[in-house]
């Protein structure tokens, strides 16, 4: 019973209460509420710097865990596990040249040339072209799934289908007509569709808010193991 | 200007991974699961490279806010910190198979703060405003174009909204149904322009890296 | 230092104490209306289909029938942000999930992208799994169902290695959101999406077999439990719809009237 | 496997509807090269909003304080980066002083906008620490809200580790009272919608009506339709649309630069696409009239 209460009770009655108190701060801002959510808000921040290290410690665990399951199988894959240990070695020798230099020598690791260098030409690149990347994406969904199947996708493809003619600048500079249609889609459907689904949202939110609060929605904490 | 060897070879590994991350989404080769895992660790490396300057500003320097030593206090204290700093171990509780549940009490703080945030954005920004700017007047004298504007406007938000009632019987009635299909056609161009616009975003994104490549790297000049 | 930080508080105060009485009012309407409708409503709630709901099941047949895995993304929310209510929501439709896998026999693999919700996952899917007497899979399967792939290339690739029958993406997503599906499409999985954020549901609309449109993906944890206090919570929503509703029919009857009769409506609005 | 019937129904309608997409990317990839190497120089028409945004800017009077929240990360790097280096420009020429803030991702990305405008910097004889600073913040919404209420309580120290005291603007600002007095815009730069409804509840909900604080974004282009009702309702005096909206700036303020760049790879890349969606859905059309023409005979 008492471990109950620690493993599942206290932790609810914790969210319900934080929950209230950053609910109440927003209607009697300035009291002693404000300060306490002040307080609150750096102390997530100040737990966050222990959160921030976890994932080299997750990333470590995984790969260790999956090298040395590629030792004991019997056909081993050894591209995947040339793979994983590339991926530790690199990770730390560039995580600990940036900390090593970065903290020791100028208190921040963007003033290091050394750790610059590796940022620029190694996580600049992937990450810029990971998220760009998603154009590809974006235009094989034009071709392979835009199509006028029925009624419905007609009208979501047609009315994609004019606001990218009203973006491209080369039909733009000639001819507005589409790009008028287009401005004019964005401001009045476009705009009011949005404007329905927030309300949707903004009282599902709540509900589910409420829901959570009242220990009703408990999938954060798993299921009942008792 | 002089270009140093280190910065040719930065040059050079910047854009094989440029190359190695689009193949990806082309087909799964070595190269393009080489590049992945160099994302992957160089994105990881950063956390740990940032380890030591936020430990240094956000736990030690706390403990003292201002050079006085406070027991608690919003910005810090010796009491406070440490509290953080046992928060912040207990999320490493989840390796262990007894104490898993120690996790339970940081989750249980951040759970408890996102949806006090999101629930008090959720009433003002999302429900009252967007309500309050509904009141649309539909007869503009001696302006046509913005009262037909404003009637579109307001069928869409009243029929999309019909669309989104679940559990009161009414809406199986043939009209509210048609008001409610109305409600998912206009949903349908709205998500149909979104989509058009994605388009022009993504190639404005990789429009980067293309002169990345073409200009920094190949030295090609318009 | 504390001193001069509440006397600017007390300024701030006396500014913005305005604007948030009919807020107030609101959240105080709908929490006792929720309450009523979990607490006192003893009549069975009607709800309608919702199809990508009930889609599931036949998605666990057909990937028991093909024999490849079956892919739940819950999406790369924190449990901290914004896009908590949002996370909380999708793991309630894991746990079904992930019962359908373990009742069929299909593998299951959820690649997390948040490290904060891993342990939520693992726990979720771990009862799941005993509520079916299959502890002994979850103990030997646990590392290939919950992949850490926190950037969208390792999901993408994670997508291209295992080849998914079905992929079900259902939380708050972010740019991956067009990555995933159309990745998942072009390899021939069957696909449910829904996602809270207003950005990115066209996606999802345009390429997914069923999808979930803003709000419904909060309405999943009650839909599938059909217990009545979670239901009444719905109903009491709806009331509020229909009230959001009634509201803008009046507003913009006013309106037309002309600004004289609208203001003092407005007003209350910002009080 | 011996009548094999997919195989003997594949038309030409079958190959249109089925081309391999790799020649779609190879051909925008193609088509995106050539238009930086020969650009097309086309004029960017300009809108209404971005007209607003430079607006807002523009008729500040010297001697404003601007500040700016850079969040973005290397990803979006190809639409934000002119946003920023084009309003630095801007605010330099004003003659405002400059408070930059953001996560860590975008301190690593700032020495490369430093580059870009340190000609500008010299010109204007703009002294770090006196004219412009550069904090860093990490932290989400309740970390902003107590920044703009009083920024010396939730940070020390710049980015570099020099203390507030040795800033003579810092001073300055604390001087002055709350942090929200000295705030006459607000620039946002961002490719999260959440971030958004964070800035307008934070600094236009609560400072607009004491202070009149300007607010406006950079996001990208696909965040422009959910953020339009704040525009449109006065939340956010001018929404820069992402890449189109920073060329559309340059242009304003008479210094071509990346924004522009990027815009002129638009238009052949897009012309490809549609023609490959045109041509995908007449095979699929066709093929779905073979087909039903089959089960009809």
């Amino acid at each position: 019973m008492a471990m109950r209460i620690i493993r599942r009770q206290l932790p609810i009655a914790i969210t319900f209460l934080t929950g209230m108190i950053f609910l109440s701060e927003w209607f009697v801002t300035g009291t002693v509420l404000t300060s306490f959510t002040t307080g609150l808000s750096n102390f997530v921040q100040s737990v966050h710097v222990f959160v921030f290290a976890f994932a080299a410690i997750n990333l470590t665990i995984v790969h260790v865990g999956r090298i040395r399951r590629q030792l004991r199988a019997e056909r081993r894959d050894l591209t995947e596990m040339l793979l994983s240990g590339y991926l530790l070695v690199l990770m730390y020798l560039v995580g600990l040249v940036g900390a090593y230099y970065g903290h020791v020598r100028m208190k921040i690791p963007s003033a290091v040339p050394e750790y610059l260098w590796w940022f620029n030409n190694w996580e600049l690149p992937c990450e810029a072209t990971a998220y760009a990347g998603t154009l590809f994406f974006v235009l094989a969904a034009m071709y392979r799934v835009f199509k006028i199947r029925s009624r419905e996708t007609a009208v979501l493809v047609i009315s994609g289908i004019i606001a990218m003619l009203g973006t491209t600048p080369l039909i733009a500079s000639s001819w507005q007509g589409f790009f008028q249609l287009g401005e004019w889609l964005d401001r009045t459907i476009v705009t009011a569709a949005n404007r329905a689904i927030m309300i949707g949202i903004g009282i599902g939110t709540i509900l589910m808010g409420i829901r959570t609060l009242l220990a009703m929605e408990t999938g954060y904490l798993g299921a009942k193991e008792e | 200007m002089k270009i140093s060897f280190v910065d040719t070879l930065g040059l050079w590994i910047a854009a094989i991974l440029t190359i190695g991350i689009t193949s990806i989404a082309f087909k799964e080769t070595l190269f393009s699961r080489w590049s992945e895992r160099s994302y992957l660790a160089t994105a990881t490396a950063v956390s740990i490279a940032w380890f030591p300057t936020n430990l240094d500003r956000y736990i030690l320097k706390r403990i003292s806010p201002g050079g006085v030593w406070t027991p608690i206090g919003p910005t810090g204290g010796y009491i406070f910190v440490v509290f953080a700093v046992l928060v912040g171990l207990m999320a490493y509780g989840r390796y262990s198979r007894k104490y898993f549940w120690l996790y339970r009490y940081m989750l249980s703080l951040g759970v408890g703060t996102g949806v006090g945030v999101a629930m008090r954005g959720a009433i003002g920004a999302n429900f009252i405003d967007q309500i309050k700017a509904t009141f649309l007047n539909l007869l503009v004298p001696g302006d046509v174009y913005t009262s037909f504007n404003n009637i579109v406007m307001w069928v869409t938000v009243l029929s999309c909204l019909s669309y989104f009632i679940f559990t009161i019987k009414t809406i199986e009635h043939p009209t509210a149904r048609m008001v409610s299909l109305l409600g998912r056609y206009l949903l349908m161009i709205a998500f149909g322009v979104s989509f058009g616009i994605a388009n022009p975003t993504r190639i404005n994104q990789y429009a980067g890296r293309i002169v990345f490549l073409l200009q920094e790297w190949l030295k090609l000049q318009a | 230092m504390n001193l001069a930080i509440g006397e600017q508080l007390l300024q701030v105060q006396q500014a913005f104490a305005k604007g948030k009485a009919f807020d107030l009012i609101i959240l105080v309407a709908v929490w006792l209306l929720a309450l009523y409708f979990m607490r006192f409503r003893k009549r069975e709630i009607w709800i309608r289909r919702l199809p990508a709901l009930d889609f599931i099941e036949e998605c666990a047949g057909r990937a028991a029938e093909m024999a490849r895995p079956l892919m739940y993304n819950i999406g790369g929310g924190g449990p901290e942000d914004v896009n908590a209510p949002a996370t909380v929501a999708s793991l309630s439709v894991l746990g079904y999930v992930a019962r359908l896998t373990a009742r069929h026999g299909v593998e299951l693999i959820a690649p997390m992208r948040v490290q904060a919700s891993i342990p939520m996952a693992q726990e979720v899917i771990r009862t799941a799994y005993a509520m079916e007497g299959k502890s002994d899979v979850y103990e030997t399967k646990m590392e290939e169902m919950l992949i850490w792939a926190p950037q969208q290339s390792n999901q993408v690739a994670l997508i291209q290695r295992t080849k998914p029958a079905v992929s079900i993406m259902i939380g708050p997503f972010w740019h991956e959101s067009v990555q995933l599906a159309e990745i998942s499409q072009r390899l021939g999985a069957v696909q449910i999406g829904g996602t809270n954020r207003l950005v990115q549901i066209p996606f999802f609309a345009a390429v997914c077999d069923m999808c979930l449109i803003g709000e419904e993906v909060f309405v999943v944890g009650a839909y599938l439990s059909r217990s009545t206090p979670m239901l009444g919570s719905l109903a009491a929503e709806d009331w509020f719809k229909v009230m959001a509703m009634f509201f803008g029919i009046l507003g913009t009857a006013l309106a037309t009237m002309g600004p004289v009769f609208v203001k003092p409506f407005m007003d209350l609005f910002v009080w | 496997m011996v009548e094999k019937p997919e195989v003997e129904e594949k038309t030409i309608w079958h190959k249109l509807e089925d081309l391999p997409v790799s020649s779609l990317f190879l051909l925008v990839i193609l088509s995106m090269c050539l238009t930086t190497l020969y650009p097309l120089g086309l004029p960017v028409p300009i809108t209404k909003m971005s007209k607003d945004t430079f607006d807002a800017v523009n008729t500040l009077p010297q001697g404003s304080y601007i500040w700016i929240y850079n969040g973005y990360g290397s990803g979006t790097l190809a639409v934000h980066e002119p946003g920023l280096i084009v309003i630095l420009r801007h605010a330099i020429q004003k003659g405002f002083k400059i408070i930059l803030f953001s996560d860590s991702g975008p301190i690593m990305l700032f020495p490369r906008v430093l580059d870009a405008i340190k000609p500008d910097l010299e010109r204007a004889k703009y002294v770090y620490g006196k004219d412009w600073v550069y904090l860093y913040i990490p932290g989400g919404e309740p970390v902003w809200a107590t920044v703009f209420l009083d920024v010396w309580s939730v940070v020390m120290v710049e980015k570099d580790g020099i203390p507030f005291e040795k800033l003579p603007l810092m001073v300055e600002i604390k001087e002055r009272g709350s942090t929200y007095k000295s705030m006459h815009i607000v620039y946002c730069q961002t490719a999260g919608s959440d971030v958004v409804d964070a800035f307008v509840r934070q600094v236009n909900v609560r400072y607009q009506a004491v202070t009149g604080v300007r607010l406006i974004f950079q996001i990208l282009e696909l965040m422009v339709p959910p953020a339009r009702p704040y525009y449109e309702a006065g939340n956010t005096q001018g929404i820069m649309n992402g890449g189109l909206g920073a060329g559309e700036y340059e242009t304003l303020l008479g210094r071509p630069g990346g924004g522009l760049k990027v815009t002129d790879l638009l238009s052949l890349a897009q012309l490809i696409t549609i023609a490959y969606w045109a041509v995908g859905n007449v095979g699929f059309m066709m093929r779905r009239r073979i087909t039903e023409q089959k089960r009809r005979d």
